[in-house]
């Protein structure tokens, strides 16, 4: 619904991000009768597309790099940043499965492969080698791996069972039913999950200082820990 | 389609318009192309060539990043069309057309170029002898002797176009209502847990729609082949 | 009205080497299958680049590869019918007859007649790729006609035709290069259509013209016979119609008096080309009686070829004309024939008809 | 020795109903374009599937609609001369002419005696692409003969040759027809080829059969003729060789005696068919002396067929033979021709020559 | 080449091998299809020319799913395969040959289709004539009038070979030296800040290989086009 005098707000937003975002969006809409446009892609692309001068009023990444590479290119309103969301990582197995211990990976590996996002690419891979590497593991795994361009097809691989288990983010192993979350690693393990939100220097800033401060906002975010995603650096 | 939220029904509309347009502006430029390709004999035609079929070499987001360059607000051709006409590309449906052009191109130019090597030189040189300039031997019989391959080359574009994935939502973004084609919906709703029956479902209506275009283009192509050789 | 070309070009292992000139009308080119014909035909039309040439038509430089001149294909306001059809496959019939009209602009063209006259009135709605043979040359040569052309090229236009479509595209033909200044390049292998038609004859051999000149000269020289390949030569007569008799026989005058031919078109008074061809005359030592043959002309033994291990060929004239007899040696013989003699030469009424442009050919 | 070939079929526009029977030997299609004579020939081939119909060759069913009988083009061993050449661009010309031997098997074929007689020896490494009308009609010629058929088709096959060329293959055909049991299905428009080589004439109009029968005597029935639309009927003879003169003359006996024509081939003994053309036959009363025609034969009058408003066939009995004369209309009142009248036929050697199997045509 | 790294070199020629492959085996397979499309009149025609198509319509992730639904170890053919013959693609580099060949088989398909409608079918009934039978007429008439189709077919499938990333990626994953061609490679550079420069080398060596394919073909076709032409 359309009020006069509303206004649009375009988000640029990590894909894993979809089904949160879109729910608190269309409340947020509902509210104010603004309207929120939120384009999902892959951080990278999305950094990018924000230097070069996307029509982005906020830019929601899953990878503080690029979240970087946006703020070093100038893109970003000053001071407007801040780490939204956090995540957990998990591994999960095909079908029903017990717990494991992380470490008995390898040997229930053997041959088989194990799903992760691109480990020097994607921001699920590179957690989840950081955390194999700090349990010692990543070496024996590593010619295992086999590395997708995004978490989701990561997860696809073991839901079709093609790979015995996974790595990837809490929020998308939560609602699969031919996946088992098995073990959830330490936040100690790897370096903080943390999906930072800013302004981008985009004509009409006023708006989106409006939705990003609603999604600080203690009820949002709470609803955000219902959806699968955790606090930002709740890890030390 | 009350089982297609608005937002789907916008994305299926929006990839309607962007093949449609897309095949519509590239169909003059790649005839030409094809055109000078197939008879051409100049410096510089392996470039073309080359260029031609390079958006098919390029993974399609290299594809995406490079129009982002160059079509992008700060790219060259951009920036240049944005002041000189108020065009822009970067981020509109307008580029969504520009990439969906882009990435068919290379299959249109050779289904058109393949025709226009298979059109017999001897008739042209018989419409020459009636008093047909060259462009006249082109539009009344070169043209419709090529038919098979501009249907070829059009339903190949149109497929494509409704496809195409990788270059457009680098190069235009992926927003709802302005930039998001079918393909890009699919992958917001791949990219979440649950979202399979929406993708599916959208996935269904791309198929639907192509293939009706395809079967009309094969009906059409055999109406033509018809008229050729007899009857 | 005339046509002048001269062209050398070299293609992989047969050299073109070509000259002749004719003041217009119908000049044929003959020849053994090879000779180049076509080539001559398509350096004429433009189609093909020859090493070096000129061409000119009617005072205008088609072709000169001295002065770079080239005027287009498609301003030289050909008519070309290609030895083979070359029809528009998807265009109608109709629509390939007015493909030059509609190009070149040219509204006078009265189609009815050539489309009347080539039986293609019940074809016009359809398309090339399902004629027979005969029909597709016969749209071919169609269209090349109703573009109204200022050359026309035709390069075997009747060879698939049957006799009796020939013997009314003939004389049209005969109309064509009478009536109008277009000079008409006419390649064929048929010697009554030749001796018919043209008024210059071109023979080529091997890419190289042998022998060149007015129809009626060459195709009576004895020697020059056997060179064209020939079988068949053949004297040419000009004479007038005098008198269309009740029995359908015709009377024609020419210099040694009166021939009785079948009748002819034509009215009285109209000058008329009447061929007899050697092989068709007779001689006699004496005028004959009660025989069938109503042309007994007096001659006289001009020379005598022997053209073969049993034939000769006698040249006779006739009043200021020449005539051709082909004899066997033996005859030649027993009749004693030589130069000077006198003799009477015997022709039927229907040798000539046959070979005259009403009736034509075979 | 055998073809026998009923067939109906209806294009849109053009029905098409033949049925012939034929002791094999040459039949000769003869008709106006658009006839239907390569529909017929397209059939026997199987290239057209006909709405109903039955193709017989030396006993063997190719074709029976009612039983569904039907042989597979590549399995019926025909060798077809197509009305275009159809030579296979990407294959040079030896490879052309080659490829039925390839596909068949046929190593028996000598390709040597061929390509001389077609004259394609320096062109064997080209591709058809750029030879001339005639070279590629000779090359298709070649590519038919060298497959070993058991069945010839041949539709124009010497449409585009010059006659030179045309005299070289024509003998040619004829030992085919005489030496071998190849059935040989032949469509031309020259009479004189037909003449030269039917052993049966099939005359079509409009798809359906006209006259159909020897070609001895439909080519001498004058009521036939107008009705086949030759402008030529002519009497088809036939003899044996007597003696080869010193003088270039052959001595033919038939039936009503002797005639001398140019020298032919043949061992004395062999037969040989002449034809005598009904236009190169003069009639006359007496025995004429002085004359240089040397064949002159004491002849019935069978009948008298008026053709025309100016000529008339006479049709005469030499013999067992029959000889056909055509004469105007004011000689055949003014010798008072009437059947059973006795008068001399007088022809030139020189005009059988024309017509018989070693020199042919025009 | 000591300016590219091992893993680098090890997708380069990792990318050689599967487009080389995915060409070489497409192309009976192409051929008989483009056959059956251009020539044969059988129920369920418009059903395989729809499923030929299918992987240009649909987003190449889509693409990737269904042949991981359908070919990875628990899909139907792919356990078939794996039991029968124990071949397996998943994960394998023959898996990457599989996804490439599957999104080049419209293009290859397309180009080969158009050659052989164009073929005059009065030659074919020629050599009919002569004693060939279908296959024989098919070998020594069709197959080489249709050379220039079949040429740009195989560049065609080849060049999308080299550039095809999304359907291979999600079918068999970035394994290095296993599954990680050469448009992963890239993928992975262009994910993380400051990989533009490492990608761009990939990028320069993939248009380098696929260019000199490219040329390589137009020398053939020209070659072909000459001989059936004339000389
Ligand atoms: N597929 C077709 N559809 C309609 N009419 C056809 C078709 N094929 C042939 N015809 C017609 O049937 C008639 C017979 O054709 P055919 O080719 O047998 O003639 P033809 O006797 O060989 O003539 P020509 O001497 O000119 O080659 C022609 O009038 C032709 O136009
Ligand atoms: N491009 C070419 N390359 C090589 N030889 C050629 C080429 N074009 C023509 N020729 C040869 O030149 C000669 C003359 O060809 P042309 O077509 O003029 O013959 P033509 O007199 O028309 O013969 P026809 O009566 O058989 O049609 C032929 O021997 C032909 O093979
Ligand atoms: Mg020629
Ligand atoms: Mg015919």
């Amino acid at each position: 619904p359309r009020l006069s005098g509303a206004e649009t707000v375009t988000v640029f937003a990590a894909a894993s991000t979809k089904t949160a975002l879109d729910q608190i969006a269309t409340e947020w809409q509902q509210e104010t009768g603004h309207v929120v446009r939120i384009s999902y892609g892959g951080s990278a692309t999305l950094a990018r597309q924000v230097l070069a001068g996307a029509p982005a009023n906020l830019f929601l990444s899953a990878s503080t790099d690029w979240m970087d590479a946006a703020e070093a290119g100038g893109a970003l309103v000053g001071g407007s940043r801040f780490n939204l969301l956090g995540n957990r990582l998990v591994i999960v197995a095909h079908g029903h499965h017990a717990k494991i211990d992380p470490m008995d990976l390898p040997d229930l590996l053997q041959d088989r492969r194990l799903a992760m996002g691109l480990v020097n690419a994607v921001p699920a891979g590179q957690y989840g080698k950081q955390a194999l590497q700090a349990l010692g593991l990543w070496h024996k795994v590593a010619p295992q791996v086999a590395q997708t361009d995004n978490v989701r097809a990561a997860l696809a691989l073991v839901a079709s069972g093609e790979a015995p288990y996974g790595v990837v983010y809490l929020t998308d192993a939560r609602i699969s039913e031919t996946v088992s979350v098995v073990a959830v690693f330490d936040d100690a393990l790897h370096a903080p999950i943390v999906y930072p939100l800013a302004v981008v220097n985009y004509p009409d800033t006023a708006l989106a200082m409006m939705f990003a401060s609603y999604l600080r906002s203690a009820d949002v975010l709470s609803r955000f820990r219902d959806l699968g995603f955790s606090a930002p650096g709740a890890a030390k | 389609m009350n089982w297609l939220g608005p937002e789907e029904l916008d994305a299926v509309l929006l990839s309607l318009r962007v093949s449609f347009w897309a095949t519509v502006c590239s169909l003059p430029v790649g005839l030409a192309v094809a055109f000078l390709l197939a008879r051409g004999r100049f410096p510089g035609r392996q470039l073309l060539n080359s260029l031609v079929h390079l958006p098919l070499i390029l993974p399609p987001v290299v594809t995406g990043y490079l129009l982002l360059m160059t079509f992008g607000r700060n790219g060259p051709v951009g920036r240049f069309l944005e002041d000189a006409f108020g065009f822009v590309f970067a981020f509109r449906w307008t580029g969504a057309v520009l990439a969906a052009s882009v990435m068919a191109f290379p299959l249109m130019v050779r289904a058109m170029r393949l025709s226009i090597e298979a059109v017999d030189p001897k008739l042209e040189e018989a419409a020459a002898t009636l008093g047909a300039s060259r462009v006249w031997i082109f539009l009344t019989v070169t043209l419709p002797l090529i038919a098979p391959g501009i249907v070829a080359g059009t339903i190949l574009a149109f497929a494509k176009a409704m496809g195409e994935f990788g270059a457009t939502i680098t190069f235009v973004a992926n927003i709802p209502g302005a930039t998001q084609t079918l393909p890009s919906a699919v992958y917001a709703f791949l990219q979440v847990p649950g979202g399979e029956a929406q993708a599916t479902r959208l996935v269904v209506i791309a198929i639907v729609i192509s293939l009706a275009a395809l079967l009309t283009s094969e009906l059409l192509a055999r109406r033509v082949q018809q008229r050729i050789s007899g009857t | 009205m005339s046509l002048s070309v001269t062209l050398t070009h070299q293609f992989p292992g047969q050299a073109i080497d070509v000259h002749f000139e004719t003041a217009g009308g119908l000049t044929a080119l003959f020849g053994q299958s090879g000779a180049g014909k076509t080539t001559v035909v398509n350096a004429v039309a433009g189609l093909l680049q020859p090493n070096s040439g000129k061409v000119m038509v009617n005072g205008a430089t088609l072709l000169d590869t001295n002065t770079g001149r080239n005027v287009p294909v498609h301003r030289r306001r050909i008519g070309y019918v290609f030895q083979e059809a070359r029809l528009f496959p998807h265009l109608t019939v109709r629509q390939n007859l007015h493909y030059g009209r509609w190009m070149t602009g040219a509204r006078d063209v009265d189609d009815a007649e050539i489309i009347n006259l080539l039986g293609l009135g019940h074809l016009l709605r359809r398309r090339p790729g399902t004629l027979s043979g005969g029909e597709r040359q016969r749209v071919a040569l169609g269209r090349a006609l109703l573009s109204a052309p200022k050359l026309l090229l035709m390069d075997e236009p009747l060879a698939a035709l049957d006799e009796s479509r020939k013997a009314e595209i003939l004389p049209f033909i005969e109309r064509l290069r009478d009536q109008t200044r277009v000079p008409i390049l006419y390649v064929s292998h048929s010697i009554s259509e030749v001796a018919q038609l043209a008024t210059t004859v071109v023979a080529l051999q091997n890419g190289r013209v042998t022998c060149a000149g007015p129809a009626s000269e060459v195709m009576s020289d004895p020697k020059v016979v056997p060179a064209l390949g020939m079988r068949e030569a053949g004297a040419i007569l000009s004479g007038h119609v005098v008198k269309h008799h009740d029995d359908g026989l015709s009377e024609i005058a020419i210099s040694a008096g009166s021939l009785l031919v079948p009748q002819t078109i034509g009215a009285v008074g109209d000058p008329i080309r009447l061929r007899i061809a050697a092989g068709d005359v007779m001689l006699g030592r004496e005028r004959p009686v009660g025989l069938s043959a109503l042309n007994i002309l007096p001659v006289t033994v001009e020379t005598l070829h022997r053209n073969s291990s049993s034939e000769s060929i006698v040249k006779l004239r006739a009043g200021t004309d020449a005539i051709l007899a082909q004899i066997s040696n033996r005859s030649a013989a027993r009749l004693q024939v030589a130069p000077g003699q006198a003799l009477y030469a015997i022709v039927k009424s229907a040798s000539i008809a046959r070979r005259n442009s009403e009736t034509a050919i075979n």
